[in-house]
């Protein structure tokens, strides 16, 4: 069931984050995109984080890729105008990035499973992924990071508006 | 249903007192925007340097005493290598502030409250970089910094040039980011921590671990990662654009601050954990340092641009320091914190003087610009001959001595043919560093393209000033420096 | 009062320089007295610390006179370490105690001499670098240390004598010197790394004095031997000895009180405190001893041969200087270290003296020199003239005077010491003769008769001012009691300065060597060196014999130069060729040109057209032209496509993976 | 026990290759960080199958914050992009070339 879960969402979430890359429309790309994070909220849901998955979906496929659509948008940037795109399937780059692809594979692959220990013991395995658990270590582990993110935000925001602004 | 207890630790935020003092600088800085009738145009300059100098003087204050602990949960290391770097990181970020005081006289741009926040909060990144004991700190921290820089470097709206290097920096960075990532999943997958006190524990119990792929793979991508912001060669390529066309006061801050936190990131994530698989990467690491530094001197001679020209040799500088890196002793890890160190005021000061020669709008950055600079205007080419004397490795200055420790170390360790190659790149790096020199103090000057300082404000002089004398006296009396550097380094958790 | 205060012995010079240094042209243009008070008083204040420790010093017992004081950590290699580090002890607080208070005396000196000169706080500037310089090295705990006050005194010595660089001749000199030290400090650097590679191969890795003396019995005698001649060779290049003397007469072309300072009174006294304060190694080594004395002896010799026939004033006093010191030497060679050391104390006095009245003396004549366009200044420069005749009668060593105590005692260990000689003594005898006689040429030819020259400048010639005269009254004051100090027991006296640095020579020397190493090494010229009561009966034969012949001699000047003042003429004529080899210095500078400096020339110019133009060129040229090349090749890597940055970045990272997938 | 997590991490291999290789093939800005944004999926199912087999919520914690980052990285990015735009009507990136050698 799972196997199936993974086949299906898997593809659909490779199919789209190719689709983003091949499409000429700049729009079509982005909502593309949205449909690749999509995929990987079931994905993530099959992984059992439920919490994950719908921040994926919520915040992710949500509002950040809504906000690269409404940038879009502004940009009026229907069509992108490339034209050396199709010759590049062809080239070194595509080479590189294939021969890339097999070492990631040949390292992502070559695990065995024992080496991995969980750190909570195998009946809490539903639990993992839960929102108190997470909100847990988020609050007690995690704070000092947690309020460096809010850190993070402050200068994006401020970094962006100063430079979108007109003036 | 299992019911989970919250109990917040007692959480020393002590440890974080600079970084909490910055952070709180930057918004009041922020905030003296909105009230911009209210409040003088360089008030949030001189606020952002009070805050910097009260961090500063928390970093001093707080200290370091007794046994390295840890506390957020582990997140935040309290050990004499964070001490260290949050010395210096402190220190740039109050030359950066003195520089730009100046250099927002020429660009109005400069002198806004968001450029002096954003200062401040790639300060504060920095500094969690260096203090992180734990991978998503370390990472947001990495991308606070980052995300900030992007920023500065498009500073200059009105110029294409900064635009672009915003761009190139930006799209690249992200990039990197992402690989850094990558190799982080890596390691954690392979020991299920992102502790990294715990990361090095389960490397040291589990030796068989070694081989596996998977820590092979975290290595790669973490390298990667990390090579970029420390623009090892082949992940260097950003470094050149980026420098020369953010804004000067931004370049000199991201040549140090970035390296310095960057090193410090790499000394924590790599070094000390990894330190078991040492072995297998030497080959490699032995390659990378030589070719780093290899091409960015090489590169460096044929610059004309001296912002440019400063670029390449910082990816020069960044090999030098690599070698510390391969030597893997803990006086060798002084010597490279030695090196960050006498490295951050060398630069600053040699970009603090390049920022000092513009006027409204347009900047002399073309090296044929300095002729005839050390007679105009003495003292000035006095100071930027300090420095470059200085990255060029001449006695009697701190970078000679940083070489000297550096070198000495990996000789140590027996990487002969890299320090005899190093010893070739220094005296590669010595012709355009020099070259300089010699266009400050033999060419006659052109007259029509004469340089004139603009309005030399008193924050330049003092950061100028302190820079050279800081070169000057690590070069001289370096032990008190280097002993710092070996107490940070046998501090470290 | 703390002997941690030693520090501030060399701070405040070292401020007075940064402040003239950096601020001396604003400070002339406000106000040109604030920079000779800074000066002096950076000076003087150095003096009266000075002062405070060495009584002190002297309240303590005599074996506990030894303090170090360590500064901070300089350097720091490994197990290696140098301290920027003060010793106290007897003789590094004798020399200090004179480098100061002459140094003082001289500064002030200076305000009148140079009062009109346009660089005026350069010249106080140099000054006081160099009382820095010589402070450091004196005071040092450790060889490198001292090396770099032994490189400062140069370098002030070179800036100082082509002050006003201005006129070829004296850069030239200021040249001359500076080489002629470089050869010197060489092999000083290389004694001193000889004596650290060796003693770290016993696991002794410091150049601390202490350090290297306590342990100096592990090393092999041909060794120390080696090392005292390295040090001695660098100490003949400072001092002024043969064969790298050469440089000191032509030194005279820097301002007057330069010359007193640095070139008589001062740092030329290095060589001797080094060798004085290497005993213990000399000491293990009685053939480098030999050598010592006997370049010292024929030094003193040879150097008043040449003085005899001078008549430039202040080439006389240096080749006087030239053979004073040479006397020194010698005392140090026969093992007399404080017979040599009283020397210098004395001689400190009275050359500073001589040269800084032959100073008011140019100043008054208008910058001549010649002593056979003077003559009869007796009446217009009174004052002058006293001083001047007080500093000749204490060098040509007249009872009384101070040079009289110190010369004999040095001729008398040349002849009794078991490390001496009557050859020895001869020659230094002879020597003192001969001072006698080219001093008190040099008096009558400056100040009696008739007066030669010309009328404008005749006119000119007036005392000098306040500041010049104190200073020589002082100075006669002290040449003419300094002696006493060192009152030979032959004499009645105590002889204080032996006793005072007894613990570093015999007692202290003596101690080391056995608590380290056993008696085996202890040359018997140290172990004798704690005097046993002898007769006095031949001392007082030796010194009457010595002073008949110096008063002789004087006799001989004077009938020479004021009564039968055609006879030295004749006698010239008559001897052409023994008189013109005297005159043209034994045309030693001439045989260097020929011996050394012209095959050296040759050999550059062959090195320089040969090889570096053709070979050693064509080679960097074509390996920059190389570099460039490169440069410019790698530099289109750097396209400016983005995306190109990107594949390069993940070139890197395949390239990573593909050498750990595939080569490990 | 099968987890199938090799799928999982084959399947973000591929997504992170992929993305990879839009980043240096695609001209327009936008869709060069959209393929930034596809590597940090990949990276996020990484952390995620890690996670799980480590049974901890670390992992977790750090897709979280890696979505903040890849927030506040569109938001930057998309800014840098609006000024290149206003400047010269275009955000392909290889018009962007004054910065070179």
């Amino acid at each position: 069931m799972e196997l199936l879960g993974i086949i299906t969402c898997g593809g659909a979430a490779l199919a789209c984050a190719l689709f983003v890359i091949l499409s000429r429309n700049t729009v079509h790309s982005a909502l593309w995109m949205v449909g690749n994070c999509l995929a990987l909220g079931v994905l993530f849901l099959l992984l059992d984080s439920q919490f994950i998955a719908a921040l994926q979906v919520i915040v992710y496929a949500g509002a950040i890729m809504m906000f690269i659509i409404y940038a879009i948008m502004m940009l009026n940037q229907r069509v992108s105008d490339e034209d050396s795109f199709r010759k590049s399937l062809l080239s070194g780059r595509f080479v590189v990035s294939f021969l890339f692809m097999v070492c990631l594979l040949g390292l992502g692959i070559g695990l065995s499973p024992m080496a991995l220990k969980g750190t909570m013991g195998p009946h809490a395995r539903v639990q993992y992924g839960e929102i108190n658990l997470l909100a847990n270590y988020i609050f007690v582990q995690g704070l000092a990071a947690f309020e460096l993110v809010s850190v993070l935000l402050t200068a994006a925001v401020v970094g962006a508006v100063f430079l979108a602004r007109r003036d | 249903m299992v019911t989970f207890k919250v109990i917040l630790p007692a959480n020393d935020y002590m440890a974080v007192l600079p970084q909490i003092v910055l952070v709180s600088t930057a918004l009041l800085v922020l905030m003296m925007g909105v009230f911009k009738k209210l409040v003088n145009a360089s008030a949030p300059g001189f606020t952002a340097l009070a805050g910097s100098l009260l961090a500063l003087g928390c970093v001093l204050f707080v200290g370091h005493h007794g046994a390295p602990s840890s506390t957020f949960g582990g997140m935040v290391l309290v050990d004499g290598f964070s001490f260290f770097l949050s010395l210096v990181i402190c220190i740039i970020i109050a030359l950066t502030i003195l520089v730009s005081l100046n250099y927002g006289n020429f660009f109005n741009c400069m002198r806004t409250g968001e450029y002096y926040s954003l200062l401040l909060m790639a300060g504060v990144g920095m500094i969690f970089m260096a203090t992180a004991g734990n991978l998503i700190l370390l990472f947001v921290a990495l991308e606070t910094m980052s995300i900030s820089i992007y920023a500065l470097t498009g500073f200059h709206k009105k110029q294409l040039k900064s635009s672009e290097a915003a761009l190139k920096y930006f799209l690249l960075g992200a990039f990197g980011s992402a690989f850094l990532l990558y190799g982080f999943a890596f390691i954690y997958g392979a020991t299920g921590s992102l502790d990294i006190i715990k990361i090095a524990g389960f490397i040291k119990t589990h030796p068989q671990m070694l081989n596996m792929k998977f820590l092979v793979a975290a290595f790669v991508l973490t390298i990667a990662g990390i090579g970029f912001k420390i623009s090892m060669v082949p992940f260097h390529m950003w470094t050149p654009d980026t420098y020369e066309g953010a804004p000067t006061s931004v370049t000199g801050f991201m040549a140090t601050g970035v390296k310095a936190a960057a090193f410090a990131a790499l000394i924590r994530v790599i070094l000390v954990p990894l330190a078991p698989m040492q072995h297998s990467w030497v080959t490699i690491m032995w390659i990378a340092a030589f070719l780093t530094m290899t091409v960015g001197n090489i590169i460096a001679l044929v610059q004309d641009n001296i912002k440019r020209m400063l670029a390449y040799s910082s990816i020069a500088h960044a090999g030098y320091i690599l070698l510390g890196f391969l030597a893997g002793t803990g006086l060798a890890q002084a010597g490279m914190l030695y090196y960050l160190m006498v490295y951050a005021f060398m630069n600053i000061g040699a970009f603090g003087v390049v920022a000092l020669l513009c006027k409204k709008g347009e900047e002399y950055t073309s090296i044929s610009d300095f002729a005839g600079l050390g007679f105009k205007y003495p003292l000035l080419g006095l100071v930027m001959s300090v420095f470059l004397f200085s990255l060029a490795g001449i006695p009697p200055t701190g970078g000679f001595m940083g070489k000297f420790y550096l070198f000495t170390q990996a000789l140590r360790s027996g990487y002969v043919w890299l320090v005899v190659a190093a010893g070739v790149n220094s005296v590669i790096s010595i012709y355009y560093y020099l070259r300089v020199v010699v266009v400050m103090y033999f060419s006659p000057q052109a007259s029509e393209n004469s340089i004139v300082l603009g309005s030399v404000s008193p924050g330049i002089v003092i950061a100028l000033a302190t820079a050279a004398t800081a070169v000057l006296v690590m070069g001289i009396f370096p032990s008190y420096f280097f002993s710092l550097a070996g107490n940070s380094i046998f501090s470290l958790m | 009062m703390k002997f941690d205060l030693v520090r501030l012995i060399p701070i405040f010079p070292l401020v007075g320089v940064l402040i003239n240094g950096l601020l001396g042209r604003r400070i002339v243009e406000k106000n040109k007295s604030l920079v000779h008070w800074i000066a002096c008083g950076a000076v003087g204040l150095s003096f009266l610390v000075t002062l405070g420790l060495f009584v002190k010093l002297l309240g303590l017992p005599a074996d506990k006179r030894l303090y170090d004081f360590t500064w901070f950590t300089w350097i720091s290699s490994g197990v290696f370490h140098v301290n920027i580090g003060y010793q106290i002890d007897p003789l590094s607080m004798f020399m200090c105690m004179f480098v100061t208070g002459v140094g003082f005396l001289i500064h002030v000196y200076s305000i009148g001499y140079m009062s009109h000169d346009e660089s005026y706080f350069r010249f106080f500037t140099y000054l006081n670098l160099f009382m820095f310089s010589m402070i450091n090295l004196i005071l040092a705990d450790n060889f490198l240390l001292m090396f770099l006050g032994w490189e400062g005194v140069g370098l002030c010595s070179y800036l100082l004598i082509s002050f006003w660089f201005s006129d070829l001749a004296n850069a030239v000199a200021g040249k001359k010197a500076f080489v002629t030290n470089r050869v010197g400090d060489f092999f000083f650097a290389v004694g001193m790394l000889v004596l650290l590679t060796h003693l770290g191969a016993h696991g002794v890795w410091s150049l601390k004095f202490n350090d290297v003396f306590s342990h100096a019995y592990l090393l092999p005698p041909h060794l120390v031997t080696i090392i005292c001649l390295l040090f001695f060779l660098g100490c003949t290049a400072k001092s002024a000895q043969i064969p790298l003397y050469i440089w000191l007469p032509d030194a005279m072309a820097g301002p007057t009180p330069v010359s007193a300072l640095i070139h008589a009174a001062t740092m030329v006294t290095a060589g001797v405190y080094f060798v004085a304060r290497c005993n213990v190694l000399y000491s293990m080594s009685p053939f480098a001893m030999h050598v010592v004395a006997v370049v010292g002896a024929l030094t003193a010799f040879f150097a008043a041969t040449i003085a005899v026939t001078q008549n430039d004033i202040k080439k006389v006093l240096a080749y006087s200087t030239v053979s004073q010191l040479g006397y020194m030497f010698l005392g140090l060679g026969v093992g007399a270290f404080a017979a040599g050391l009283f020397h210098v104390l004395t001689h400190s006095f009275f050359k500073a003296l001589l040269f800084l009245c032959s100073g008011c003396v140019i100043h008054a004549m208008g910058g001549e020199q010649d002593m056979r366009n003077m003559g009869g200044l007796r009446k217009k420069m009174p004052i002058t003239f006293a001083s001047m005749l007080i500093g000749t009668l204490a060098i040509a060593g007249l009872p009384g005077f101070s040079g009289f105590f110190s010369k004999d005692e040095i001729l008398w260990q040349a002849y009794s010491s078991p490390q001496g000689s009557h050859i020895l003594w001869l020659i230094g005898l002879l020597a003192a003769v001969m001072t006698a006689f080219y001093m008190f040429r040099l008096i009558f030819m400056t100040f009696f008769n008739e007066c030669r020259a010309s009328e404008e400048v005749q006119h000119h010639i007036h005392e000098a001012p306040k500041t010049m005269t104190v200073p020589l009254m002082v100075l006669s004051v002290l040449s003419i009691f300094g002696g006493l100090l060192g009152v030979p027991a032959s004499l009645g006296g105590m002889n204080r300065v032996e006793h005072f640095l007894h613990p570093v020579f015999g007692l202290g020397a003596g101690k080391i060597l056995q608590a380290a190493g056993g008696p085996s090494v202890i040359h018997k010229a140290v172990a004798q060196t704690a005097a046993e009561p002898h007769s006095f009966a031949l001392e007082y034969e030796l010194m009457l014999l010595t002073t008949l012949l110096v008063f002789a001699a004087i006799f001989a000047a004077y009938v020479l130069y004021v009564k039968k003042r055609d006879v030295p003429g004749r006698i010239a004529e008559g001897n052409p060729s023994f008189y013109q080899l005297l005159l043209n210095k034994w045309y030693i500078d001439e045989i260097y040109e020929t011996v050394f400096i012209n095959p050296l020339r040759a050999f550059s110019i062959f090195l320089w057209k040969g090889i570096d133009v053709v070979v050693i060129d064509g080679l960097v040229n074509s390996t920059a032209a190389f570099f460039v090349k490169c440069g410019n090749v790698c530099k289109s890597t750097q396209s400016g496509y983005v995306q190109r940055y990107a594949v390069s970045f993940m070139v890197g990272v395949f390239g990573l993976i593909a050498y750990f997938m595939y080569v490990r | 026990m099968n987890d199938y997590q090799s799928v999982y991490l084959a399947l973000s291999a591929i997504l992170f290759a992929l993305g990879a290789f839009g980043v240096i093939c695609r001209k327009d800005a936008i869709v060069v960080f959209l393929c930034v944004e596809i590597m940090l999926g990949a990276v996020n199912l990484a952390f995620v199958t890690f996670s799980r087999a480590n049974q901890s919520a670390e992992g977790l914690f750090m897709v979280m914050c890696i979505m903040a980052v890849a927030g506040a990285e569109a938001a930057i990015g998309l800014s840098i992009f609006v000024l290149l735009y206003r400047k010269t009507g275009s955000i392909n990136i290889d018009k962007f070339n004054l910065l070179k050698w």
